[in-house]
């Protein structure tokens, strides 16, 4: 047997069973490895439920930055006899298995290399506490780890330490614990295990951070206030980031007030209704959920839409359609959200690809949503939302004013002759609009979802109604002109194929392109950022002979939406699609791509 | 049958409030309602309760969801923002305004087919949240804008203007809010101007929800013998609880009447709310006496109206949810932004 | 001045006040014609408000069957001051006008033909009672133009007697009222008006039916026997007329119970979920209602797809988005509809084009719906909703047992050894279902909208969850199979250019093809009838160098789905969109599509 | 602390009720809800309750919508037809379901987010409506499958696991429920075997809708101290109101009991409740008395449960609705299919 060997390129993956604490253990084995300077993307995989079901965690380590989801697992550590032979099966030949051998087992597998650890057997010795014992068992496998990867047993001990701040208590036997796992490795698997990590400088001014949290945040810095939410996996730690962060910097700290107000609404109908309510009435809010939030959501997005009431939405994408798989990851809702609520409608979406994005996007919505006083959408997805990913550091230069788009305060009322609030005063589509109680004789138009006029009143004439619409769609049509636009990963196109995507997929193309280009296909890419597309994409599409589109989900909606813009031939179009919501490989796209290209080789040739 | 036809453009009275504005000024656009419809009379009477209460029209939100009476924000207060909103769902849309600017009146006007059916969840929500505001249903028992279905308040047996009868047992809002810790609870008849002008006085002035259940005949629709929301079913059950008179300060209430058969209830905002009791014994701040006393009259097939229920010790949702005095609304980036140093600190948190 | 001089071949247009009445008395103006046996075809358009807001009626009479809207007004019948200046404008020169002079006044147009005639003042001087004196107005303008257009005046005076059948006493003076009218014309119109009905036998074996009357009815020969719904224009009617007939034909002789249940919900999202929970236990339910509605109801929808749920909702579409112009006619629920909820679904949709097609398809859905288990659409609009629409008489000949598509009874469970709910045994995609209570043992299943294999069973397994959403995408990608296919207005293809359209736009494209083909631009047109579209479709669009797409709608909905299937060209497909909320002409198709081509003479030659 | 594990595939009893099936006949699969989860204790009794009324499991139709509770159909009666709906969504399903075969057992089982926050409109209605079924609320006080946030049943000022105090007043689904006429409100305990399986068997019987709101502590979120959903504080704050046994028919009563310290309630299908009242004047059957007793039980800080309601003459969904006896599930063609003659009628009412 040919042992694996490899030195920061490896896939370990945990398997528990939920609710014993083993995510905060794995995702402390995985910070260790990222405190040591070496890049890792740990994904959690677990159940909807809160006890007792098998809970997967899966960290990919790799120094070329490669932090997609590989397929293929070099290190298995099952803790769960549930899920064995599943665990077992998936493990590549010449890999390791670290497993509790209190209960030895015989894997049936001679390919691969099986380390013995009686984690039990050793808690029960050093542990009276029997939950104790329970729940120790996963530092114990974090110490042999460390010792088997060649990673210094300081790095977690500061982490415990970090992590108990407060329950200082803890700490001793938690470094007990990892000691226990440490020592019985160093002592029984010398030599064992050809994988190592190398201490490497490749996160410096890098964080490890969830999209979720991030985009908390940045609501934080986008001017938030009121935030209306109703919890659904994967979006409830958005609302539940944001509550932190306020709580930590928007209590006035004289008063003790808060600078804020959060709702935890009574569905997800109220919770939009509440975001459109403080929006309309100047304060910036937000509201985050997932698909079948959106859904129900509808009739309100088409009210926003329609009455011109700025509002920003997240949805954290999870596998529908309906209640679908909640704690697992798809980009299906994109459809949705393009055409959200009955009749003509369109609205802007962002699609922020990690966590660092997610920051900025949230930041950047409400003033795209103030400025273009429309519903707009931003969509993340589980993957990026509730995992930790290794980005650079959030950062925040600009300390000017909010920009609050076209809004009349009482001067400019003063100034002007008749306020129209529907009327195209720029050309952009555009309206002008006032809060509520700004001036006590001029401004004052009364919101509605039904038919109206330039001047807000209710009109039944569909010639008048029809050309509100028409500037509407105009506003829209023009938003590109405010969108973050689409990314290349090259300067400068090079191949008659080009890839787009958008959202989590990013972190998995760059290992794409060096594997089509390793197998003599170089491709070009393109990362789609918001819709409407802009002109950048339009022309992408134009430069190049095929383009595929890479989706993670089933019905091609992103290809869809680029159909339905009228602008491209349908027959340069191709689909790749994931749906079976793991988060999509870059061998998975590689060789989707390659198994349409065939034999065909591809130059490289500087391209328009 | 109103009391008083649609607003007009020019009014007779021009006499001015204590801000120098003319009853005229609190008018709407003309109703386009029908000729006689319950829900015009509470448009007249909001500008009445307005102009009394010399408010600045501007410093009120008005907001509803889809229905006539939910049109009828158009019909007064002209120099507020009004906001019509969808069906049944005016309730969050004003939680969250109230939340964005604490400082305006919000008056949400609703039906009883926007409320008790589509809206009963964010009503009771709302109410639960105890939001700072005036909630008028303009109860006709119908769908006036659809033409005449039965709405969930109408009474069972209660006869449809095709004969039909009502098959279902109503939902009381009132009883509903009263359960659910509503501080203020009133029901009212759109004929009682009297009665319905102090009332709403008082719930504007009544610091967190404040319920004002209206009954609001629909001509069109529901007005008919056998249906017990026509304006002469109303007028023969409306057994009313108390006589209130709203009083802007303590003073005036001492001047103008003698203690004893009045109850006076002091005002988060200062002013009073003096009650003339018809029952001695009743009293409007115990939630059980309450239910106990609707449930007496509506055995005797009587409606009791006037203040049902008053606590004046709620807290309302800015409150309750320790929101800064300062409207969010009107906060900068100077005020919500993280430093440059918050941020460093978080970075350094996720590494 | 050149007077319009016509004979069944004009269009008439009331201009009145809501809530006075003059709605029947104008349908009765319309039907007196249709009696007569001259095609008509009367439209609605009222304000969404119950009295006192302007309300017009216009009524096209065309013995060519020509019944779509038509711009310009023949003969004006303005009752109501308030709009008087606009309906006035909208006289063709050489047209009439007959207004109630009671109260002269100066329409300012000496090309025109203006009729005086008296109606208050006669009125007054006839009735006693105010109620009276006011409603009977109505009738005395029916009564002069019986005269004016040389309606035989028995017609009307029948038409009255059968109206008030069970009211008797109002016959006398409703029939007081039209002799009014029609003894003044005749004292003092005489030659005025060169416009003439003249008997034909046109309509024989036709009748004058909206399509809303005639969906209610076509759901009892479905065999729906629970009907859910919430009141919304326009799809109020819907549901009314179902209980109408359900009360008529559907009370037990015996026990006077009822062999139905109709419930009003208390929104739309508890209106589907009883038609859900129905269709779940074997019932055949439905629910009626609008855009709001559809957009309350996606949550739900999506339940219904991917737990395969069958269930017809009825769309009758008017003016989007939001609240919108309820009173108005659009189709512009297409794309909602087509992918309502979130994540992956596509649901059939049925495109009726007249009352007989609701009546028809109304029936059909409910084998569709049962045959491919998933929410089924028909998507009428309210102008075939709500407007009389001369068609041929509805028939029913299949007095056979319903077609309730896969379901296993108690002797079916019997002979099978496992019962898969969602497997894919005839490899259409299509699955076996069993209704609650059906067997002691077996047949029982957890219905549920969330991951589940092919037992519904719940599932983690992604893999296992993609397998079964590629069945159920199988079995719409094949229910053109079952569809109604699109229809052709032409035996053989003749033109380079073709036309495709739906609904309610059909009224109006036989004239728009005769208006093109007088222009030297023969056309060819197809009328799609359902979706996801059969072959039929993408050959028609193949046999043809340019496709106009006609819809009433703003954003090309249509034509988004057309691309969107990925199969045709995008530079072959033109838009011609009308969404003003007035049903679609053959005036603005003919003229739309004549813009396109400029000069260019089309030739008529056979193609493929 | 759950009085019965999760339910076991192989049950040591395998006695058999008068139908001949084993308790083991009535199991669902195997739970996945947390070890020791009120929720699970509710299984058991519903295994239990059917059991004993020697029902047909396939003659039951379970439905939920979503959350932990939600999940529970699963884990009982296997040979029944399940359907877990939409969030907050199951009344409407259910009261469909109700219309197209009235001859099945419906039971609802739903959670406190799922019934009082997103569902509570469809609660009201489907109690409005009187749909015949058991509504079963696992009521914890929290969100647990979103992991624990405060559900609107949760108490005012109980703290959630971290500490942080509900600043919102309950809603309490028996108390609305009473209110808008149901004609079977119960409350219970997941820990209160012997409370429960007799009122779940009532439930059962009861021709109409029936409420059992069993407060059913979560171990994972609402356990703490601090919190009144726990079982350490229900147990300490459970206050019966009356001991309910459900007797098959009147002939068992007189033999098994006196009366006289006893009422005894017949219901539609023949059976009995019978009452043994722990407050003598207690009336289950006096709305008002009831409300009173609920609200006193409250401000001495206790829990009122036992049944606490019943009107055993409300007519149930498909009675008011007048629909046939045969369910309409089961009918064809013929039944339903008008005549061409009736087709010919209609034609010609369109000339
Ligand atoms: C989502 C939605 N469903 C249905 C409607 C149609 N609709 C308009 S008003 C109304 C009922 C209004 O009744 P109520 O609130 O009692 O007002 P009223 O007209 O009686 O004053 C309905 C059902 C709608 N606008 N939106
Ligand atoms: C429309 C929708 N919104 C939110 C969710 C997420 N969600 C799942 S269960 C649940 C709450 C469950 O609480 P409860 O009904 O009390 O059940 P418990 O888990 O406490 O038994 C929520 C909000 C969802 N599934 N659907
Ligand atoms: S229909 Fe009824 S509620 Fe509507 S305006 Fe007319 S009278 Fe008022
Ligand atoms: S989280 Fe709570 S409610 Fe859910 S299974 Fe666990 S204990 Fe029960
Ligand atoms: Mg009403
Ligand atoms: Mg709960």
């Amino acid at each position: 047997m040919k042992k694996i060997t490899s030195v920061n390129d490896f896939v370990i993956k945990f398997a528990n069973v939920n609710g014993s604490g083993s995510a905060s253990a794995n995702q402390m084995f995985a910070k260790g490895i990222f405190r040591y300077g070496v890049p890792v993307s740990p994904k959690n995989i677990f159940p909807s439920n809160i006890q007792g079901l098998p809970t997967w965690f899966e960290v990919r380590v790799n120094d070329k930055g490669y932090l997609g989801r590989r397929a293929g697992i070099d290190i298995a550590v099952p803790m769960n006899p549930q899920s064995y032979n599943k665990d077992i099966a998936e493990v590549n030949a010449g890999g390791y298995v670290l497993y509790d051998s209190s209960w030895k087992r015989n894997f049936n597998r001679n390919d691969i290399t099986i380390i013995e650890l009686p984690i039990t057997s050793l808690c029960i010795a050093e542990f009276t506490n029997p939950k104790q014992r329970q729940l120790f068992k996963n530092l114990v496998y974090v110490g042999a780890l460390a010792y088997l990867l060649d990673i210094p047993k300081e790095i977690y001990i500061k982490l415990i330490k970090e992590q108990f701040i407060g329950k200082e208590k803890l700490i001793a036997p938690n470094v007990k614990a990892f000691n226990i796992g440490f020592s019985y490795a160093k002592k029984h698997f010398q030599g064992l295990c050809d994988i190592k990590v190398k201490k490497s400088n490749l996160t410096k001014n890098k964080i490890l951070i969830n999209g979720n949290e991030a985009a908390g945040l940045g609501c934080v810095f986008g001017g938030a206030t009121v935030c209306a939410w109703y919890p659904i996996t994967p979006s409830t730690s958005l609302a539940e980031g944001f509550t932190r962060y306020c709580n930590q910097f928007r209590v006035d700290q004289v008063t003790g007030k808060n600078n804020f107000a959060i709702v935890q609404a009574e569905d997800e109908l109220a919770a939009l209704g509440m975001a459109i309510g403080a929006n309309w009435n100047g304060a910036r809010a937000f509201t985050a959920t997932s698909g079948p939030g959106i859904s129900l959501m509808n009739e309100f997005i088409g009210l926003a839409y329609f009455a011109e009431v700025p509002v920003v939405i997240f949805d954290i994408q999870r596998g529908g359609p309906s209640t679908g798989m909640p704690t697992r990851t798809q980009q299906s809702d994109v459809l949705l959200c393009a055409y959200a609520s009955h009749g003509d409608t369109k609205h802007p979406l962002l699609f922020p690809a990690d966590p660092k994005e997610c920051f900025e996007f949230a930041a950047l919505a409400f003033n795209l949503a103030d400025r273009l006083q429309t519903p707009l959408f931003i969509l993340s997805d589980l993957d990026i939302g509730m995992n930790d990913w290794m980005v650079p550091e959030l950062n925040w230069d600009n300390f000017d004013e909010f920009d609050r788009g076209k809004v009349l305060d009482a001067k400019a009322l003063d100034k002007i002759d008749k306020f129209g609030r529907y009327q195209d005063v720029d050309n952009d589509g555009i309206p002008y609009r006032t809060y509520p109680g700004t001036h006590p004789k001029k401004g004052a138009f009364f919101t509605r979802g039904s038919s109206h006029d330039a001047f807000a009143a209710y009109t039944e004439d569909g010639v008048v109604n029809a050309e509100n619409l028409s500037r509407i769609k105009k506003k829209i049509d023009l938003s590109p002109n405010y969108l973050p636009k689409a990314l290349t990963k090259q300067d400068r196109n090079f191949s008659e194929i080009g890839i787009l995507y958008f959202g989590s997929t990013e972190v998995a193309m760059q290992e794409s392109l060096d594997l089509l280009a390793k197998d003599n296909k170089p491709c070009d890419a393109m990362r789609i950022r918001s819709f409407p597309f802009g002109e950048e994409v339009w022309n992408f599409i134009d430069a190049h002979k095929t383009i595929f589109i890479v989706e993670q989900n089933r019905d091609a909606q992103l290809k869809t939406l680029i159909l339905a813009e009228c602008k491209t031939n349908h027959k340069k179009l191709k689909s790749i699609l994931c749906f079976d919501g793991s988060p999509i490989t870059a061998n998975f796209i590689s060789l989707s791509i390659k198994q349409h290209l065939g034999n065909k080789t591809l130059k490289k040739v500087a391209r328009k | 049958m109103t009391y008083i036809g649609k607003p007009k453009n020019h009014h007779p009275a021009l006499e001015r409030n204590k801000i120098g504005l003319t009853r005229r000024d609190y008018e709407g656009t003309i109703s386009t309602l029908c000729a006689g419809c319950g829900h015009d009379s509470i448009s007249a009477a909001i500008v009445d309760a307005c102009f009394q209460l010399n408010i600045s029209a501007h410093k009120v939100a008005k907001l509803s969801g889809i229905g006539c009476s939910s049109k009828s924000p158009s019909y007064f207060l002209n120099q507020a923002h009004g906001f019509n909103s969808v069906h049944g769902r005016m309730p969050s849309v004003a939680t969250g305004a109230n939340l964005a600017n604490k400082n305006l009146i919000y008056m949400g006007v609703s039906g009883d087919g926007d409320t008790a059916s589509i809206g009963i969840g964010q009503f009771m929500h709302a109410v639960r949240r105890q939001v700072n505001m005036v909630y008028i249903v303009e109860n006709n028992g119908t769908y006036g804008l659809t033409k005449g279905q039965f709405s969930a308040t109408n009474d069972l047996n209660s006869k449809n203007k095709y004969g039909d009868e009502n098959l279902f047992e109503p939902i009381d809002l009132a009883k509903m809010a009263i359960q659910l810790g509503a501080g203020f609870v009133a029901r009212s008849f759109s004929g009682d101007k009297d009665q319905l002008i102090p009332i709403l006085k008082a719930a504007i002035e009544f610091n967190g929800f404040a319920l004002v259940d209206i009954i609001s005949p629909c001509v069109a629709f529901n007005n008919h013998a056998g249906s017990t929301k026509s304006y002469d079913y109303v007028r023969e059950h409306n057994e009313s609880v108390s006589l209130l008179d709203f009083v802007p300060s303590k003073k005036e209430i001492t001047t103008k009447y003698k203690s004893g058969q009045r109850t006076n209830v002091k005002l988060h905002s200062g002013a009073y709310i003096s009650l003339k009791k018809i029952d001695k014994k009743f009293n409007p701040t115990n939630k059980n006496m309450v239910l106990d006393k609707i449930y007496k009259a509506e055995d005797q097939g009587n409606i009791l109206t006037g203040l049902l229920y008053i606590n004046e010790k709620v807290r309302e949702h800015c409150n309750i949810m320790n929101v800064t005095d300062t409207p969010l609304n009107s906060m900068g980036s100077k005020e919500l932004l993280p430093s440059r140093q918050n941020l460093k600190a978080v970075n350094a948190s996720f590494r």
